[in-house]
C-alpha cells in the first residue's frame, strides 16, 4: 500500500513503464517517453492521532492505512474497497455533510499510481478532512453519487481527465473534452502531441504534422 | 368598369386559389391558398359594397378559423394522416364525385334559365357605388327581424364552447390522476 | 441527476405533437446561456421535464498547464477562469501557494487584497445583476450595472494597470503599493454606490413581473444545496448562514464587521436578494478597510525562485460566485505537481438541472442566470 | 378624345386623393418606422445613461438609412430545410398586413385611404391582426424549434388579447356609435371629451392589448431575445428580416392610430370647441420652427463639416414644413394689407393641423410602448396568458357592461361624470377582486405544483 509521503515505496516494484498500464492511452510513436519520477518529497508530513483518526480506525481498522497532516490540515490515506463504506460513515456520523471536491493525482511510478482526493468539509464543525483513496490503474472504485450528488461531474471530470472509472455512476462520460478526444490529459504521461498527430492521420492523410 | 375588372380580378383569384388549395401536396400550402381564395371572396363582397360582410370573412375566417387550422396542422403529422386514406377503389370514388358535381353543375345552369328574372348570369348589374352602406342595417335586421335566430345561433356557440372546455378539462382530470 | 437523452437527433418540427417530447438546444449560441453553455432541454410543450448540460467548449486545460509553469508564472492564468472576478481568483491561488510556503502575506498586503477582494466582489455581482435582469427582460438595469462596475475596473486600472484580468497579487504579497488617492477613490465609490444600489432596487425588488418571474422558481433547498455542492449565494439564499470569510476568514476578514444575508425560501428571488445585500456589506468592508490600512512591508519573504518543499495543501475562499478552492501538490520543484481548482460555477451549475425540472423555458434562463456562472471557469 | 384616356383621367380625378395618399403610406412608412428605431434607440439610450447611435449621420440622424443599406445587401440565407415558398411568403404577409390596415386610418380629416369606409375601425383591427398570419407562417417554414414555439406563443397570444382589446375596443365604440373612423373622431367632437376620459378602463385595456399584439415588451414573448433568441425570426436575415420588423413597427404606428382615434381624440386638437384656446391652431407650425431653430444651434457644434451641412438641411426642412403649416395665416395677414386678391388656404388648416396633432398623440402613444419596454421585466408564458384570461378579458367584458349602463343612466337624465365615476368604482372594485383572486390562485397551484417535484434528484 502506498502513500506518497513514504520514499521506499514511491518508485515501482514491475520494471514494465506505467504507459503501457494504461489502458485510455494507446502507445502512440510520438508519445514522449513517462517524465522522470517526483523526487520523493521530504516529510513534511507528520503521522495525526487525533480523536476523528482514532474513531475511524476504530470503526475501519486495517481500511486506513495512514492518518497524516500536511501543514496542519489532516487527511486519510483509505483503502479503495472500504470507500463507500467510509464516505458514508464520514457524512451520517463525522457530520462531513459536504464534499467539497473530489479529484485525482497521477503518480505514474507508484504501484497504485492513482491518489484520488476527496475533500470533506462539515459544517457542524468547521472542520475540514482529505480522504486520499490510492487507486491502481485499471481499477474500478466505487462511484459517491449516491452519497454527495455533486460528485456525479466532479467523477466524470476524473474519468475525463484521468480514465478512472467508477462503478456505479450512472452517466459516466467525458464532461470537458469532446467524445471523440484520445486519452485523458492529466496522466502524466499523456502527450499533446497524439490527438494532434491522430487528427493529422485522419484528415490529411500525412504521418505527423510536426 | 372598374367594378368589373375588381370582380373579375377577385374570382380569378378565388378559382386559382381553390384549384391550388385542391391539388397542393402540402398541407400549410393547402391552408395558405385557400386563405387566399377567402381573401379574394372578401375582396368580392367589398367590391360589391357589403362592407361588413367583407370584415367578417376576413376577421372569422382568415383571421380566426384559418389560424387555427394552420395551428392544428403545425402540430399533427398529416403526412402520416394522408397515407392511411390511400385506398385501392380510390380511382372510382373519384369518378363519382366527379360524376356527381358535374351533373350537380349542370343541372343548375340548365334549370337557372328557366327560373324567372334573368337567370344565372345576370347581364345587368347596379353598379357598386350606387348601393347604400349597409352595414347599420344589416345590425338593424339582426338585432330586429331576426333576433331570435341571432340568439339561438349565439347560446349555441356558447354550448359549443362550454362543451369544449368542459371535454378538454375532463382529458386532463384524467391525464393527472 | 445523471439524466441522459438517447436521442440526440432533433425531431422535424412537423411531428411536433408526434413524438412526445421535443428536445429544445439551446446554446451554444444562444443569448442567455452566459457564454457557450449548451442545454439540451427535454420539453413536453414548453415545460421542462429533463436537462442535460454540454460544457467544455471553453476548457483550456489550465490544470494541465500549471503542471508546466513554475508557481509565478501560473499565476496569471487563474485570472482567466472566472474572468469577472479574476482578484477573486487571484486572491485564492496566491494565499494556497503561501499557505504550501508556510510564508504570510504582510497585514498591510492583506488589507488591500481584502479592499481589492471586495470591489471585485460588487463587479461580479453587478454583472450578474445587470445580465440576470437582461435575461428576464429589463434592458435597463444592464447598463446602470455596468456603468459602476465601470467605477471599480478603473480602480483596477489605476492600481495594477489591468481590468479585467488583473493579476493584482503576488504569491507572498502585492507587488505594487496602493496608488496615492486609492483611498479616496475607493471612499468615492462606496459613498456613491449606496443611492446607486438604491437604483436597481427601485427598478426591480417591487415589481411585480420581477417577483411573479423569480418567487418561487428554481427553488434549491438548503439540504439540496449541500448535497449538490452548492455554495456562495445559492447556499445562504437557502437559509445557510455560512460565508467562509466568517468560518475560516483569511486575508484581513476578521478585522471587518459585517453581515451574512441569508434568504429563506432558497429562490430566484431570495438569491437576487442575497446578492443585493451583499453587494451592500461588501460595501461596508471597503469602508471599513480603507479606515485604516497598516503601513509596513507589501511583500512577504518569498524568494525570486519559489520551491516549497514537497506535500499538499488545500485552500478555499469565498468567491462571488461560491468556494473557489485551490488543492496544490507539489514535488518540491519549481513547478506544482498538481493543481486542482474547485470552480464554484462548474459545481453550481450542476444543480440546474433540479432547479429547471417542472418549470418553463423562459424559467430556464432564469435559472441559469440567477446561479451566476461564468463559463471560463466552469470549462476552465 | 381617347375613351380610355378619358376614363382614365376620370379615375384619377375622384380618386386622387386616395391614391397619392396610399402611394404616401407605402412610400414613406417604411421611412418612418425606421426612425421610430432611431428614436427608440436614442430614447433607450437616454434612460440608461449612454448616447446610443452617434455615428451614421449627426447624432446618428442616418442610421435608419445606414441600417436599411445594410440589411438590403446583406447575403439572403434560407434555411435547407425551410419551405422555401411560405418561407418567402410569410414576411410579405406580415409587411402587407400592416401597411394595408394603415388604408383606414385617418391621419386627419382628409388624409385617408378608404375615405368612405364605413366599418373603418373593424377594417384596421381585422386587416393588422392578419399579420399574425405572417408570424404563424415564417415560424413554421423556418423549421426551427425556436421559429415554431415562438409561432406558437405568438398565436396563443394573438387569440388571447384579440379578445381583451377588442372588447376595450366595443366599450370605445358604444360611446360613439359608429364604426366609421371620421365618425369617432366626429363623436368625440361632439360630447366634448376624449373618450379616454369617459373610459378610462378600456384606453387602460387596450394598451395592454396593443403591446401584445404588436409583440413589445413586456409582451414579447415570441420573440423574447433571452428564451428564443429571435422567435419566429430566428432564420430569417436580410430584407426578410427587415420585413418583419418593419411590419412589427408599422403595427405599432396602426395600434397607435386606432387607440388615438378611438380614446384620444383622433385629430382634434386639445379642447376643439373652447375657442379662446384657438391659438392653438398655430403651435403646429410654432414647433417645428423652434426644432429648426435648434437645429441651426446644434449644427455649429457639429464636429465634421458635413455634419454641419447635413443639420443645416434639417433645419431648413423644418423651415418649410413650418412654412407650409404657417402658410394659411401668412396669407390671412396679406388680406389685412390687401394684397393676396382672392387667394385663401384656410381649408388647409384643419387637415394640416390635424394630421400634426395625430401624428403628436401617435408618438405619444408610441413613447408609453417604449418607455414601458425600458422599464420592465419580461412576463412568463403562463403569466401572460393568466393576465390575458383570468384579468383583462374578465375586466373587458365588466367595462362593456358598465359603459352600457353609464350610457342608460346618462340617457335617463344623470350627470355623465357622475355616471361615469359610478360605473368606474364597480370597475376598478372587480378589478381589484379579479387581482385578489387570481394571486391567490396561483399561489396555491405554484405550492401545489412544486411540492411532490422537489426532491426528485
Amino acid at each position: 500500500m502506498a502513500d506518497d509521503s513514504k520514499p521506499p515505496q514511491d518508485s515501482p516494484a514491475s520494471s514494465a513503464p506505467p504507459v503501457a498500464k494504461t489502458p485510455a492511452a494507446p502507445a502512440s510513436p510520438a508519445a514522449k517517453p513517462a517524465p522522470p519520477a517526483p523526487k520523493p518529497p521530504a516529510p513534511v508530513q507528520v503521522p495525526l492521532d487525533n480523536e476523528l483518526t482514532r474513531r475511524y480506525r476504530e470503526k475501519f481498522g486495517p481500511a486506513i492505512l495512514d492518518a497524516l497532516e500536511d501543514r496542519k490540515q489532516p487527511y486519510l490515506v483509505i483503502d479503495s474497497a472500504q470507500l463507500k463504506d467510509i464516505a458514508l460513515y464520514s457524512r451520517d456520523h463525522e457530520k462531513f455533510d459536504l464534499l467539497e471536491d473530489f479529484t485525482a493525482v497521477d503518480w505514474p511510478r507508484r504501484e497504485k499510481r492513482f491518489d484520488l482526493i476527496a475533500i470533506l468539509y462539515s459544517f457542524p464543525h468547521n472542520t475540514r478532512l482529505r480522504l486520499k483513496i490510492p487507486v491502481a490503474a485499471g481499477e474500478r472504485p466505487t462511484s459517491l453519487v449516491e452519497i454527495w450528488p455533486t460528485a456525479n461531474w466532479l467523477e466524470r471530470e476524473i474519468f475525463d481527465m484521468f480514465g478512472i472509472e467508477f462503478s456505479g455512476h450512472p452517466d459516466l462520460k467525458r464532461i470537458l473534452l469532446p467524445d471523440g478526444w484520445l486519452g485523458h490529459p492529466l496522466r502524466k504521461d499523456y502527450d499533446i502531441l497524439l490527438q494532434d498527430s491522430a487528427w493529422v492521420r485522419e484528415n490529411l492523410g500525412i504521418e505527423s504534422g510536426q | 368598369m372598374l367594378d368589373s375588372i375588381l370582380f373579375y380580378f377577385f374570382g380569378g383569384i378565388a378559382v386559382i386559389g381553390a384549384a391550388l388549395m385542391v391539388t397542393s401536396r402540402n398541407a400549410i400550402h393547402s391552408a395558405v391558398f385557400l386563405i387566399t381564395t377567402l381573401l379574394a371572396t372578401a375582396g368580392i363582397f367589398l367590391q360589391l359594397g357589403a362592407e361588413f360582410l367583407f370584415i367578417a370573412q376576413i376577421i372569422l375566417y382568415v383571421g380566426g378559423i384559418m389560424v387555427l387550422f394552420i395551428f392544428v396542422i403545425m402540430l399533427v403529422r398529416l403526412d402520416v394522416a394522408l397515407h392511411h386514406i390511400r385506398f385501392r377503389m380510390k380511382n372510382l370514388v373519384v369518378t363519382i364525385v366527379i360524376a356527381v358535381l358535374g351533373a350537380e353543375a349542370g343541372a343548375i345552369i340548365y334549370y337557372a334559365r328557366k327560373l324567372p328574372g334573368q337567370g344565372l348570369f345576370i347581364q345587368n348589374v347596379a353598379p357598386a357605388s350606387n348601393l347604400t352602406p349597409n352595414s347599420e342595417k344589416l345590425a338593424q335586421s339582426l338585432f330586429t327581424n331576426y333576433l331570435l335566430p341571432f340568439e339561438i345561433a349565439s347560446v349555441l356557440l356558447l354550448v359549443a364552447m362550454v362543451g369544449a372546455v368542459v371535454m378538454a378539462k375532463n382529458k386532463k382530470r384524467s391525464e393527472d390522476s | 441527476m445523471g439524466n441522459t437523452l438517447q436521442d440526440d437527433a432533433l425531431p422535424n418540427n412537423n411531428t411536433l405533437l408526434g413524438a412526445d417530447e421535443l428536445v429544445l438546444n439551446m446554446g451554444p449560441q444562444h443569448p442567455s446561456t452566459h457564454g457557450v453553455l449548451r442545454v439540451k432541454l427535454k420539453l413536453d410543450g414548453e415545460r421542462v421535464r429533463g436537462t442535460e448540460c454540454v460544457i467544455g467548449y471553453l476548457h483550456r486545460g489550465v490544470e494541465k498547464i500549471a503542471e508546466n509553469r513554475t508557481y509565478q508564472q501560473f499565476a496569471p492564468y487563474v485570472d482567466r477562469m472566472d474572468y469577472v472576478a479574476a482578484v477573486s481568483n487571484g486572491l485564492g491561488y496566491c494565499e494556497a501557494v503561501e499557505k504550501l510556503l508556510n510564508v504570510e502575506a504582510p497585514p498591510r498586503a492583506r488589507v488591500i487584497r481584502t479592499i481589492l477582494t471586495e470591489l471585485q466582489r460588487i463587479a461580479s455581482h453587478l454583472v450578474w445583476l445587470g445580465t440576470h435582469a437582461l435575461d428576464i427582460g429589463a434592458l435597463t438595469p444592464l447598463f446602470y450595472c455596468m456603468r459602476e462596475r465601470e467605477e471599480i475596473l478603473k480602480i483596477f486600472e489605476k492600481y495594477c494597470g489591468a481590468r479585467l484580468t488583473t493579476h493584482a497579487f503576488r504569491i507572498g504579497g502585492l507587488q505594487y503599493e496602493a496608488y496615492d488617492g486609492f483611498e479616496k477613490d475607493v471612499e468615492r465609490f462606496c459613498l456613491d454606490f449606496e443611492r446607486r444600489i438604491q437604483e436597481y432596487v427601485d427598478l426591480l425588488t417591487g415589481n411585480s413581473i420581477w417577483i411573479g418571474r423569480t418567487r418561487n422558481v428554481g427553488i434549491l433547498n438548503a439540504a439540496d444545496c449541500i448535497a449538490l455542492g452548492a455554495s456562495g449565494p445559492i447556499l445562504r439564499a437557502a437559509g445557510v448562514k455560512w460565508d467562509l470569510r466568517k468560518a475560516q476568514p483569511y486575508a484581513a476578514y476578521d478585522q471587518y464587521k459585517f453581515e451574512i444575508p441569508v434568504g429563506t425560501n432558497g429562490d430566484t428571488y431570495d438569491r437576487y436578494m442575497v446578492r443585493i445585500e451583499e453587494m451592500r456589506q461588501s460595501r461596508l468592508i471597503c469602508l471599513q478597510a480603507i479606515e485604516k490600512i497598516p503601513e509596513g512591508a507589501i511583500m512577504g519573504k518569498v524568494g525570486k525562485v519559489i520551491k516549497p518543499p514537497a506535500g499538499e495543501v488545500y485552500h478555499s475562499i469565498e468567491a462571488p460566485k461560491g468556494i473557489l478552492g485551490y488543492y496544490i501538490v507539489s514535488d518540491g520543484g519549481t513547478q506544482p505537481y498538481r493543481v486542482r481548482i474547485r470552480p464554484p460555477s462548474f459545481i453550481n451549475l450542476q444543480a440546474l438541472d433540479k432547479m429547471v425540472r417542472g418549470h418553463l423555458v423562459a424559467d430556464v434562463v432564469a435559472i441559469i442566470g440567477t446561479l451566476d456562472i461564468v463559463l471560463g471557469e466552469v470549462d476552465r | 378624345m381617347n375613351p380610355t384616356l378619358h376614363a382614365i383621367l376620370v379615375f384619377l380625378q375622384t380618386w386622387w386623393v386616395e391614391l397619392t395618399c396610399g402611394v404616401v403610406i407605402v412610400a414613406v412608412v417604411p421611412l418612418v418606422a425606421g426612425y421610430v428605431v432611431l428614436v427608440e434607440r436614442k430614447l433607450m439610450a437616454d434612460m440608461q445613461a449612454r448616447l446610443g447611435p452617434m455615428r451614421v449621420g449627426p447624432h446618428g440622424l442616418l442610421q435608419p438609412i445606414a441600417d436599411a443599406v445594410k440589411l438590403l445587401i446583406k447575403e439572403d440565407i434560407i434555411p435547407d430545410e425551410a419551405d422555401k415558398f411560405i418561407f418567402w411568403l410569410a414576411p410579405v404577409i406580415s409587411m402587407v398586413a400592416a401597411l394595408t390596415s394603415m388604408g383606414a386610418i385617418a391621419f386627419g380629416p382628409s388624409f385617408q385611404v378608404a375615405r368612405d369606409i364605413n366599418i373603418g375601425i373593424l377594417f384596421v383591427l381585422g386587416v393588422s391582426s392578419l399579420g399574425f398570419l405572417g408570424i404563424i407562417l415564417g415560424g413554421w417554414a423556418s423549421n426551427s424549434h425556436y421559429s415554431i414555439l415562438g409561432a406558437l406563443r405568438s398565436t396563443a397570444q394573438l387569440v388571447s388579447y384579440e379578445t381583451a382589446g377588442g372588447l376595450a375596443i366595443i366599450s370605445g365604440l358604444l360611446l360613439s356609435g359608429t364604426l366609421s373612423i371620421s365618425g369617432i373622431v366626429a363623436a368625440q367632437e361632439k360630447h366634448h371629451v376624449w373618450f379616454i376620459f369617459l373610459a378610462p378602463v378600456a384606453a387602460f385595456i387596450y394598451l395592454a392589448a396593443s403591446i401584445a399584439e404588436t409583440n413589445r415588451a413586456p409582451f414579447d414573448l415570441p420573440e423574447a431575445e433571452s428564451e428564443l433568441v429571435a422567435g419566429y425570426m430566428t432564420e430569417y436575415s436580410g430584407f426578410r428580416w427587415a420585413l418583419y420588423f418593419l411590419g412589427e413597427y408599422a403595427n405599432m404606428i396602426v395600434v397607435g392610430s386606432v387607440a388615438t382615434t378611438l380614446f384620444l381624440g383622433g385629430w382634434l386638437r386639445p379642447f376643439p370647441n373652447v375657442h379662446w384656446l384657438n391659438w392653438l391652431d398655430f403651435l403646429p407650425a410654432l414647433i417645428i420652427a423652434l426644432i429648426g431653430v435648434y437645429s441651426i444651434y446644434r449644427a455649429g457644434k457639429q464636429p465634421v463639416k458635413i455634419q454641419t451641412g447635413f443639420m443645416w438641411a434639417v433645419a431648413l426642412a423644418c423651415f418649410a414644413v413650418a412654412f407650409v403649416f404657417a402658410a394659411p395665416w401668412l396669407i390671412q395677414l396679406l388680406h389685412k394689407f390687401g394684397l393676396a386678391g382672392s387667394l385663401s388656404l384656410d381649408f388647409v388648416i384643419p387637415g394640416l393641423n390635424g394630421a400634426f396633432w395625430f401624428l403628436l398623440k401617435v408618438s405619444a402613444y408610441i413613447y408609453v410602448f417604449m418607455w414601458l419596454r425600458f422599464t420592465l421585466p419580461r412576463y412568463r408564458f403562463d403569466q401572460l396568458m393568466h393576465l390575458g384570461w383570468y384579468i383583462l378579458i374578465p375586466l373587458a367584458i365588466v367595462n362593456v357592461f358598465a359603459v352600457g349602463v353609464a350610457m342608460l343612466l346618462e340617457a335617463n337624465g344623470l350627470n355623465r361624470w357622475l355616471a361615469m365615476i359610478l360605473t368606474l368604482i364597480v370597475v376598478l372594485a372587480s378589478a381589484i377582486f379579479l387581482v385578489r383572486w387570481h394571486d391567490r390562485r396561483t399561489e396555491s397551484a405554484s405550492t401545489a405544483s412544486l411540492a411532490p417535484d422537489s426532491y426528485a434528484g
